[in-house]
């Protein structure tokens, strides 16, 4: 057991420290555009000094980065506040998804475009009627000719009015069981099938989307994984998004702690024994996380998958994350909620925390049946 | 012993019920939240039907009713998320009909009651209250502080408009120097406020729970309503459990204040506290029952959390009324030990 | 609203105040046996002086009380540390069933032994196989002449060694579906086909048994309600077991709290903020229990029926009760967990009050489909 | 950065489970607590085996390990409950080893090695400990009082044994006055003691959690095995989630005490609450599980329940600790911030 880094992560971690000191962008302005150009900028920054995509293979470009060194590029970041890349779908989910499932062909087109920043990705998974149950969705494809006419609505999907591409799931056969008949595709988003409507959140942002699909054109190379094999692919694609999203997400948490009661502490209210009682279960649980988001790392290094903690760090962060936002906005009085400060509206955010990436119930469902082998509902 | 209202409260909760399902739905919350304005006209309503001056004594033009009568409204009104200045100007004017002198309730009871010249009411800490209900358009402010309040009239305070995550009310910071003490039982008008503004978090808390367990009936997944799941079933349970304490709590501080005020410190204590946990974990709960749905803009559920999160934080938070109730009870257990 | 006691109910408590004063009969001695004793010579005393049954109407020798009433009677009970009377079950239960759904000879056979104590009576409905879904349960009853035959097991039956009747639920119709096919019956403890073993709980007190029935045999003119009728009869014992039994638990979490708040004030603990903070949200539920049931009390008196809170109380209290005790023992410090204290032994008892009587999740669901007309599990 | 044991000490685990399996079963932990008395000779197996001193160093007897070796060994006699003066012994082994002089190891090290002349530990309060793990057998007992700890050798102690509500355990209350101060880093010594302690309740966890899953796979009601019912499988999901978080922060404290002293304080805080917390919860929550049964006497569960109940009391519970978390984060941020 060795909780420090070793020699060469050490050495990783130095070397980006240094890069990032050198070339850190400054604050994010404000508005949303202006937000997603000046993160698009730092990706290309990122890209032509080779650290857009630490985590992918060097044949790929990338730097072939162990799991560790990849959490921790999202520590360094996140520790310096500087921007997490623009396509950041793109890196953790379509480049992973189409270096398992893609051909050689989707590879060479795709791959340098997202590590660039040129062309951004976002993901079509997500429909009204199908939230917690994917597998049910209703978008349908049909074949013309050579291509295929997608037709139906998606919902959350964040990025879509900045992305070229989109990586979209349908039902492409009617006969076949819940879970067969789904194919995943490439799609274009600069055509005329193809209409974003953004989706405000309760915050007042729309970082997400809604997508009306009506007869939308798929060429058929265009296809991922195979026709009818779309469940498989897209399972891809969500076990890359919680893998690498937890440990930016847990850096995110401990920043965000480290920002309260360093609030806390300038307002003299860390000698109130109940705040800090609830800081300290606070700080246990960020601990936690962050230990044990890393034991899941060791355990994928060593034995290929994480073992029962690994299923836990999305249902951690999300609760610890929401108990943080509600004991901010508590602790720091009701100016906390007035648009002078920011933790109002992070509370607000937090909501989504335990429904975005599959509910917590979902969660504790797939924990039960898989981790536990306890019988599946029925 | 009689837990339960009299038929001419019951009229009054039907009555209320009623009218604001017409004047004060789902569009009408959403259109005054998004404009960030009330809709006056309503305010207008309820002045004309007496609601503002439902708790005030008769003979500065009000009706003459109890806590228990504005308690009913307060519920009803959280209940429809009215955007209205009633809150604050009923506690406004439970500070001053309790705590004033025969003047101040002379001088600005008949317009809190007519609802021509609003009162508002909050905690401050050196002259300066930071987030106060309705203060921009109120005639008069309260600011209470330890245990002195003091009566402000508008145009001697500082006040600066605020935004905060709820629109559907109007809030300002205050601040101000001198202004007249209350001379009377501050603690107790105080106890009254309290219990008010309970009623509205049990209201809000009551229809929160209803549009979950509507949309756990109606959502399918897994082609089952969700309602069917225990997950989503026991939270619902979880609701009522929650909102109904709330509302046992919070109908003992009216009781407390209208007919045993030996009582309405301890009451109204439990009810400022159990109503303000009941509104945040049901309004909480109820967005996570309604999914990715529940997060976005277009549902209602958010308004509701968002109101349910700034009145919780008023007249003190839940940690001081615990405190409050330890200590009351210490001591009259300590009183019934030495009888 | 009036939550005062008017005046008659005001009256009832002071006579009922005097007299129980007049009459305290001391601390209950130690012993199991001793204190069985004692609780059945308190019961005769009562029932002498017309105390036994308050809530029973005056033709079957009780006072027609009121609910209130009747509650005021275990609050009085409670409030100066006297036992309950020894026949409990067959007061709260076995009574009133027999009211309900008796003949005019079982009513006039068995209702004044209740009352008096001379005969206890004991409740034999879980089993070990049917514990949440009574409706389950296997024990079965076949006609031999005018008597039937019960084979079977009984679980968490109290008093079953001091009892002279069982109120018995078996299988009469194999062919029925599940809840139909039950028959309610008055069991006979003392015949050879009934065997009694304690059940030893965690505290390592036996306050319930195991009843092994071997052809146990039962006459006729022993069957409640008709024959298949059961699971109806038995509901009408189980509405009772709720709403009466909810009362005098809550009476008993005040009396624990109270004595709690002394012993922490004579300690100078309330000075510590968590602890009077801990506290002051116990008292908060404690008293949203006693405010809840007199809501219930209140809906059942003027409506037949208590409110959406009247499902509440149970489920209030044992959480309530649960939260009391272990915060009592941490607070105390660890000599709360020794033989000197009765705390860590009240802890422990408390464990099973989520289970008792309907297990919390049971509650939910009765709550979540019969009150919030939420769809049934499938 | 590899948060895994190395392979001899997952050999240490597999080793200590096999044989606990066999020498404390539930039926030779049932004969222990029914009797109150220890089964001796499974101590005298494990003092043969070299647990005893397993952390101690070479030079007094023992294996020379580090606190990650111990803690292993603690969690696995947690997770079968051994009734044993083990804990104790190394605990009060710790407190010597890392506090004392050269001297007082000397003297009390070889013995506590060997489990032939034992030690233990416990917070006390003028002079006196309520509640203290096998005091009684001991040769040796330390008492920390306030930032001191003071060794006693058990004659010069009053020792009074004691009923608990975990028989299996022998407990008492030692008084005593004088003693030798031990002179070293006492909070770093208590460090090591409480990640000892803290590994003991998470195998008590992971084995009451085992044991509800299994139960829950086999009771069925409403013709269903309850395990498919998520008002028992989420509530089987959160065991996992507190076991595993507690074995996170514990492994953490096991390897802070070997390898980063600087991170122990803080690391043993977390362990120590978490450890405490997921015990109290997941015993509680294995009982409800086991439903009626898990009340009985006859099932298992509550033994774990017992034990879990006075661990968590042991060295100061989770209010101290969550206190000193934020002490030590406050610190560290203040110093990076003044950097």
């Amino acid at each position: 057991m060795d909780l420090t880094f070793n020699e060469s992560e050490s050495a990783f971690r130095d070397e980006l420290r240094d890069w990032i000191k050198a070339n850190h962008p400054g604050e994010e302005p404000a508005g949303e555009d202006e937000g997603y150009a000046f993160r698009r900028d730092w990706q290309r920054q990122l890209y032509k000094a080779g650290w857009a995509a630490v985590h992918w293979p060097t044949e790929y470009g990338g730097r072939d980065a162990t799991l560790v060194e990849a959490a921790i590029f999202n520590e360094e970041l996140a520790r310096a506040r500087a921007p997490f890349p623009a396509n950041v779908l793109g890196l953790l989910l379509a480049g992973p998804t189409l270096m398992t499932w893609g051909t050689d062909e989707q590879r060479q087109r795709y791959l340098d475009p997202i590590m660039s920043g040129d062309e951004i990705w976002c993901q079509g998974f997500s429909e009204p009627e199908a939230g917690s149950d994917l597998a049910s969705l209703k978008s349908k494809a049909v074949r013309d000719g050579d291509d295929w006419l997608v037709t139906g609505q998606k919902v959350w999907t964040s990025g879509a009015q900045y992305s070229k591409w989109c990586m979209l799931v349908a039902r492409t056969d009617f006969d076949a069981p819940k879970h067969k008949g789904l194919t995943y595709f490439i799609l274009d988003m600069e055509q005329e099938g193809v209409e974003i409507r953004p989706l405000r959140q309760i915050t007042g942002d729309s970082e997400f989307n809604e997508l009306f699909l009506e007869n939308a054109r798929i060429p058929a190379e265009n296809v991922v994984g195979g026709a009818g094999n779309g469940w498989t692919v897209a399972l891809t694609t969500l076990m890359n998004e919680r893998a690498g999203l937890a440990f930016g997400l847990q850096v995110g948490m401990t920043v965000a702690l480290d920002e309260l009661t360093e609030q806390l502490a300038a307002a003299g209210k860390l000698d109130d024994p109940m705040i800090a009682d609830e800081l300290g279960a606070l700080r246990i649980k960020c601990e936690i996380l962050r230990l044990t988001a890393y034991r899941g790392l060791t355990a994928t290094m060593k034995y290929g998958q994480p073992g029962p903690e690994g299923s836990l760090t999305k249902w951690m962060w999300s609760q610890g994350n929401q108990e943080l936002m509600q004991f901010a906005t508590k602790a720091l009085g009701p100016q906390a909620l007035t648009g002078s400060s920011t933790w109002g509206r992070a509370m607000l955010r937090s909501r989504g925390n335990s429904i975005e990436g599959g509910t917590t119930e979902v969660l504790k469902n797939i924990i039960a049946e898989r981790v536990l082998g306890l019988p599946r509902k029925k | 012993m009689n837990f339960d209202f009299t038929e001419d409260q019951h009229e009054i909760k039907r009555t209320a019920r009623e009218l604001l399902a017409k004047r004060s739905g789902p569009e009408q919350v959403r259109e005054a939240a998004e404009g960030e304005a009330y809709d006056m006209s309503l305010f207008v309503e309820l002045r004309k039907l007496g609601w503002t001056g439902i708790a005030i004594d008769e003979q500065y033009g009000g009706a003459g009713l109890g806590v228990v009568e504005l308690m009913i409204l307060c519920e009803e009104l959280g209940y429809a998320l009215a955007a209205s200045p009633f809150l604050a100007n009923a506690l406004g004017g439970l500070m001053i009909e309790h705590a004033g002198s025969d003047d101040q309730r002379a001088k600005w009871l008949p317009g809190i009651a007519s609802g021509e010249a609003t009162a508002t009411v909050a905690f401050a800490s050196g002259g300066t209250a930071q987030v106060v209900p309705d203060a921009d358009g109120a005639a008069v402010i309260v600011l209470i502080e330890g245990d002195e309040a003091t009566l402000i009239a508008r145009d001697d305070a500082q006040v600066e408009p605020l935004i905060t995550i709820d629109p559907t009310r109007r809030y300002a910071r205050v601040s101000a120097s001198g202004g007249e003490p209350l001379p009377g039982d501050v603690a107790s008008a105080l106890a009254r406020a309290e219990v008010a503004l309970s009623a509205e978090m049990v209201g809000i808390a009551q229809r929160t729970q209803e549009m979950a367990i509507e949309y756990a009936k109606e959502r399918k997944q897994f082609d089952t309503p969700i309602g069917a799941f225990q997950a989503i079933s026991h939270r619902c349970a979880q609701m009522l459990f929650d909102t109904e304490g709330a509302r046992s709590a919070t109908y003992f501080g009216g009781w407390a204040a209208d007919a045993d005020e030996s009582q309405l410190a301890f009451a109204a204590a439990i009810a400022k506290a159990a109503a303000s946990e009941a509104a945040l974990s049901v309004t909480a709960s109820s967005i996570q029952v309604h999914g990715g749905i529940g997060f976005t803009w277009e549902a209602d559920v958010h308004w509701f959390f968002k109101r349910a999160q700034l009145d919780a934080t008023m007249l003190g938070g839940t940690g001081k009324q615990r405190a409050r109730v330890t200590q009351l009870t210490a001591a009259s257990l300590a009183t019934a030990g030495a009888a």
